[in-house]
C-alpha cells in the first residue's frame, strides 16, 4: 500500500488557503477537525468563507480569531454549552477593520445544498425555507457580493412552480461547492478510506462536493479486511487528498466510541469569548503559544483527558459532568 | 426525592403528555430532547424519536446534549445522516410532530431564533434556525417550548426564522396565512413554564387551553407575562405531574439536572 | 416484538392491485422478488405500471403475463443470457388487444428520479439525457396520456438555466411516485428492518419513495443486537408495511451470500418467451399450474437449487454453468 | 493453452491496452467488463473500475455477470449504490473513462442500443440504454467495443441512446456538435473485431488508428465491412497480444469463456 497521502499536522497549512471555502466536518459538538483548525489558527489564515452546516465551536473559534471574512451556515453555537460570542460579537459590533458577511440557511437547506454539490448539479428544489423571514431578499446576507464574488452563488435561491405534477410554488437553493473539506475521523486507511462510528453527519457528501479533502483520524490503520470493513468505510479513499493521525484530535468535541466532550475547555472557552481581550489572552495561550498539538495537550493536562475517554459499549464517557456551573464541585 | 416540583419540570411534563404511541417526533436539541425521552420513558414507548444530524429511533440511557451526541445513537437500530432524517423524512412529509423551542414567539406562533433589532446591525444575534424552520414548516404539527416571559411572547417576532400561522410570503415582501400559501403543518402548541397555549381554529391566534393551577399559576399571571393581549377564557387547569413522571424526569431522563437545573 | 407486519405469500396479492404504479427491487438479474411476483400473476393481475429502473427477468415476465400497460424503464432484459422477448414482442407487433406503452430512461436518470421521491420534491435537475434522442419529444412514450393519467407527470422533462452559478442548461426530470415496492432481501427483522448484503442498489430510495413497501427475505430474524447490527440495516422498520419469509423467493435471480442465477430456469425461460404459444404453456406450467412456491421450488428440483448456493466467503457459487449453450455438458 | 487467438480475444486485448493505472473507469455489462478485468490483471492494477449498480473499486475474482453481480462486491472496500456511482461520481464529472457496447455505432460515434426502425414501431427493440446514455455523456472519455460488421457501423443511427460527437440538441428537434451544446467528453476510440477506430480531431469522423493485421485484416476489410466512407490513411497494425494478456483473458479473466466463447 502506498502512504504518499500522509501528511504531518503542521502540513495542513500549506494545503488550506486564505479565500478558501471552507467545510468543517462533524456536527456543532461532535467530531470536529479541531487539530487542524488550530493549525489555520496559528497561520493566521484571513479571508475564509465558512460553508459547513451547522458549526459549533469550531466556527466561533475561526471566527474569533479573525480567520474569517464570510460564513453561509445555519447555526453557529456550543448547543447547551454557551453562546457563539465571538460570532455574535462579529454581528453585533461591526468593526470596519475586519468586515464580515454572514449569510443565514436551515439544517434542512443546507443539506440539501452539499447534497447537490455532491451529485454535481448546480441547485436543486426544496420544500423547505418557505413561510420565513430568511427568504426575504432584504435578508439576504452576501447581497452585496451576489455577481462579483464567484465564489457565491448569483442568487440566494429562486422560486418555481412544479410543472410535472400538483403545479405547487417550489423554492431552488443552490449547490455549496467547497475548495476544501476538513474532516476528523476515528479510523483512516493509508489510501485515504475514511471509517466512521455514531453517525456519518453530511461528511461523505462534502467530501464528494469538494475539491480537496484533508482527513485527521485517531489512528492511520492499514487496509485490513475489505470484505468485513466495508459498512464502515464511509468515505472511498480516492476522494481523499492527505490524511493525519492526530490522537484526540477532536478535542474538545466528542468523538464516538474514543472520548467526550471536554466542559473544562468550554467553561474557560466561553469564558474568554465573551470580550475581545480575554479572548485575545486565550489564543495567545491556548493557540499561538502551544509549539505544537502534543503540548496543546499537555496543557490540557492526562487527568483531564483521561476523563474523557469513552466507555466501550457505550461510545461515550459516563464520567463527565456536563453542566458548567457543577464542573467545580467534582474535579 | 422532593415531592416539590419546578415550573420548568411542570413544562416538560406538561409537554411531554402531547406525545403518544405510533407518532414520529423530531426533536431539536435542549428542553425539547428531555420532554421527547421523557415521553418515551413513560406513556409513549413505541413513539419514534428523531433528531436531525444522526438518530431515526432513538431511546437513550443518557441525554443526549446535542442531536449528534454519541448518547443520541446507542442502540439504534438504523443509523441514518441528515439526508435521510431532513431531506427525506421531514421534507417528504413523514414527521408527525416537531418540537422546537426559540428565543421569541408571537401570537400566530412564529419562532425567532436569530436576532432581536434588525437583521442587518441586530441588538442581539442568536446562533440561528439550525433545524428550527425547517421542522416548524414541514412537520404535520409543531409544539413550541419556552419559558414564559413578557420579552419572549410579544407580538409580532423581530425575525421569522420558523414559520407559524402569518408568515412570510414567497417573495419576501408581505405576510400571508399559511394556508393560503400551500404549507400543512403549523404550530399545535406552545408549552411554557405557566401553561400550555394553543390557537384558534379560524384566527389562529394563541389563546391559552391550560394552566398550571397546582403551582399558583393565575390566569392574571399568563396575561401579565404575555406581550399581546391573550384569550384565556377557554383555560382550565392542568392536573399536576404524576409521582411516575416526576420520578422518571429525575431519575431517568435528565438525572444530571443539566436541563432542569436540580 | 409485535409481529403484526408478517404475512403469508399468497396476501401479497390483497395489497398489490391492478393499476399500481409497482416498483420492483433488486438490479437485472439480481435480488427480484420473484415469489412475490409469481403471486401477482397467478392472481392475473393487469394494468401494472412499472417503474423500477432496471428490469430483469421480474419485467419481462410480468410484461408476458399480460400484467403490465404501461413501463418507464431504463433496460429491460437478461443481461448475457439472452434477450427479453416477451418486452421486444409487445413493441414490435403492437396487439390492439394488449395495450401497451413504454416510456425509455436511463440508469442515471431513473437513479435521480427516485431520489426525488424520496426526497419528496416533485422534480429535480440533472446533467444526464443531453445530446440523446430519448430527449426528443417525439419520443415521448407517454405522450398520449400525460395530462390525462394522473400517475403520469404532465411533461417528460423541462430544461433551464441554472441562475446561479455558470449559467448552463439544465433538464429537469420528474421524481418517481411508485404506489407499491416489492423487495427481496437476505433478512428482515420482525418489526421491518431490512438487511441487505452485497448491494442494495436503489431499494431503500424506492422504499422511501413508495407508498407501500412489501418485503420478502430469505429468513425473518428477531431484531438482534441493534448496536452492532445497524451498519447492515439498510432499510428502518417504519417504511415497511409487510413481511414475508420465503427462503428461495428471489429464485432464478442471484442473492449475495445465499444463491446464486439458475441458468437452467434463463435457458428454458428465454427459449419459451420466444414465440407467444410457447411462452402461454410456460405460465401455465411454472405459474398456474404451480399451487405454491413450495410446489414450484419442488419442480425445480433439490439437485438444481444445492448447486446454486451461494459459498459463504465468496458470496456467488463458484458451481454453476454460466454459458447456457454449454449447461448440457455439466449438468 | 493455444497460442492462435481469435478476434474477439484481440479486441479485448486492444481496448484493455486503452486504459491505465490511477483512471477511474466505469465499465458497462458485458464485453466492457471483460476489457476492464484484463487491464486490472495485466497492465493497471491501479485503475479503479467502478460498475454502475453498486461497485467502486472493483477486481473479481471471477468475472461478474452483470453490474450488480454478487462477484463485482467480492473484497470492495466500499459499496456504494446507483446514487453515489451514477449520481454522484459519473454526474459530477469524476469518471476518466465509460465503456460502453451497444448495437449500432455512427461515423461521430453515437451509439444506439434502443430500437432498429423507428421509435414508434420498431422493426427491432432492444434492451434499452441502462447507464450508456449517462456514460457517453458525462464521461472525460468514452472507449466504444463493438463486433466490426456493416450493419452495425453504420452512417446514421436510428436512435442516438448514447449521445456521440454529433448528437441531438436540447429542444429535440436538430442535431448540434456536442462542444457547441457546452457537453464535456465523447468517444475517444471504438474498438471492434478489426481493429481501433478514432475521431478527427476537427471534423470528429471516425477513421481507422489502427488494425489486427497479424489475424490477416487488411485495410480493406475494415473498408468493406463499414456501412460508411471511412478514413483509413493513419491506420498502422496492431501488435499481436502478449503471452500475457492472452494467458490472463484466457486462465483468469474469463477461463468459463462466457464471453470469450471458447
Amino acid at each position: 500500500m502506498d502512504n504518499t497521502k500522509i501528511i504531518e499536522l503542521k502540513q495542513v497549512r500549506e494545503h488550506v488557503h486564505s479565500g478558501d471555502r471552507l467545510w468543517i466536518g462533524g456536527w456543532t459538538l461532535v467530531r470536529k477537525p479541531m487539530a487542524m483548525l488550530y493549525e489555520l489558527i496559528k497561520a493566521r489564515l484571513t479571508d475564509l468563507h465558512i460553508v459547513n452546516n451547522p458549526g459549533g465551536p469550531d466556527t466561533d473559534l475561526l471566527i474569533g480569531s479573525g480567520c474569517v471574512s464570510k460564513s453561509e451556515t445555519n447555526y453557529i453555537g456550543h448547543e447547551v454549552f454557551g453562546h457563539p460570542y465571538n460570532f455574535r460579537r462579529m454581528l453585533e459590533e461591526a468593526d470596519p477593520a475586519m468586515p464580515f458577511l454572514h449569510d443565514d440557511w436551515t439544517v434542512g437547506t443546507g443539506t440539501m445544498r452539499i447534497l447537490a454539490g455532491a451529485l454535481g448539479i448546480p441547485f436543486i428544489p426544496t420544500k423547505f425555507l418557505r413561510g420565513s423571514d430568511l427568504l426575504s431578499p432584504e435578508h439576504d446576507g452576501f447581497k452585496e457580493i451576489r455577481g462579483i464574488d464567484p465564489k457565491v452563488p448569483k442568487i440566494k435561491f429562486a422560486t418555481m412552480k412544479d410543472p410535472f405534477w400538483e403545479g405547487e410554488e417550489f423554492v431552488l437553493v443552490p449547490a455549496l461547492r467547497p475548495d476544501v473539506c476538513l474532516l476528523h475521523v476515528q479510523e483512516v486507511a493509508e489510501d485515504g478510506t475514511a471509517r466512521i462510528s455514531g453517525g456519518a453527519f453530511l461528511d461523505y457528501y462534502a467530501a464528494k462536493a469538494s475539491r480537496r479533502v484533508i482527513i485527521s483520524a485517531e489512528k492511520i490503520v492499514a487496509q485490513g479486511s475489505p470484505h468485513k470493513a466495508f459498512d464502515e468505510n464511509v468515505i472511498p479513499g480516492e476522494l481523499v487528498d492527505h490524511i493525519v493521525e492526530v490522537p484526540f484530535g477532536g478535542h474538545p468535541t466528542a468523538v464516538h466510541g474514543h472520548y467526550d466532550n471536554d466542559p473544562f475547555w468550554f467553561q474557560e472557552y466561553i469564558a474568554a469569548s465573551k470580550s475581545k481581550d480575554k479572548m485575545r489572552e486565550w489564543l495567545e495561550q491556548w493557540m499561538h503559544a502551544s509549539e505544537s498539538f502534543e503540548h496543546y495537550l499537555h496543557k490540557v493536562g492526562r487527568r483531564r483527558l483521561d476523563r474523557l475517554v469513552a466507555d466501550g459499549a457505550l461510545g461515550y464517557s459516563p464520567n463527565i459532568v456536563r453542566r458548567l456551573d457543577k464542573i467545580k464541585e467534582v474535579i | 426525592m422532593n415531592s416539590d416540583y419546578s415550573h420548568l419540570e411542570m413544562m416538560v411534563i406538561a409537554a411531554s403528555r402531547l406525545l403518544s404511541d405510533h407518532q414520529k417526533v423530531l426533536v431539536g436539541t435542549g428542553i425539547p430532547l428531555v420532554a421527547g425521552a421523557l415521553a418515551k420513558k413513560t406513556h409513549a414507548r413505541k413513539m419514534k424519536m428523531l433528531m436531525e444530524a444522526v438518530a431515526y429511533d432513538c431511546d437513550p440511557e443518557s441525554l443526549p446534549f446535542c442531536v449528534a451526541d454519541p448518547r443520541a445513537v446507542y442502540q439504534t437500530k438504523w443509523l441514518p445522516t441528515p439526508v435521510e432524517v431532513m431531506g427525506q423524512y421531514l421534507q417528504g412529509g413523514d414527521i408527525d410532530f416537531g418540537f422546537l423551542g426559540g428565543a421569541q414567539v408571537d401570537k400566530f406562533g412564529n419562532l425567532n431564533s436569530t436576532c432581536i433589532g434588525t437583521y442587518q446591525k441586530p441588538r442581539k444575534r442568536f446562533e440561528g434556525s439550525g433545524g428550527a424552520s425547517d421542522i416548524a414548516l414541514m412537520a404535520k404539527n409543531t409544539i413550541i417550548i419556552m419559558s414564559h416571559e413578557k420579552r419572549r411572547f410579544v407580538d409580532a417576532v423581530d425575525f421569522i426564522t420558523s414559520p407559524g400561522w402569518y408568515c412570510r410570503s414567497l417573495d419576501g415582501r408581505s405576510r400571508m396565512m399559511r394556508s393560503e400559501m400551500g404549507m400543512a403543518g403549523g404550530p399545535y402548541a406552545v408549552v411554557s413554564t405557566l401553561g400550555v397555549m394553543k390557537f384558534d381554529e379560524v384566527s389562529k391566534l394563541m389563546y391559552v387551553d391550560s394552566y398550571f393551577e397546582d403551582l399558583g399559576v393565575e390566569l392574571a399571571t399568563i396575561e401579565q407575562e404575555t406581550g399581546f393581549a391573550i384569550d384565556v377564557s377557554r383555560a382550565r387547569p392542568l392536573p399536576p405531574p404524576t409521582h411516575l413522571e416526576l420520578e422518571t424526569l429525575r431519575t431517568k431522563v435528565d438525572p444530571e439536572g443539566i436541563y432542569m437545573k436540580y
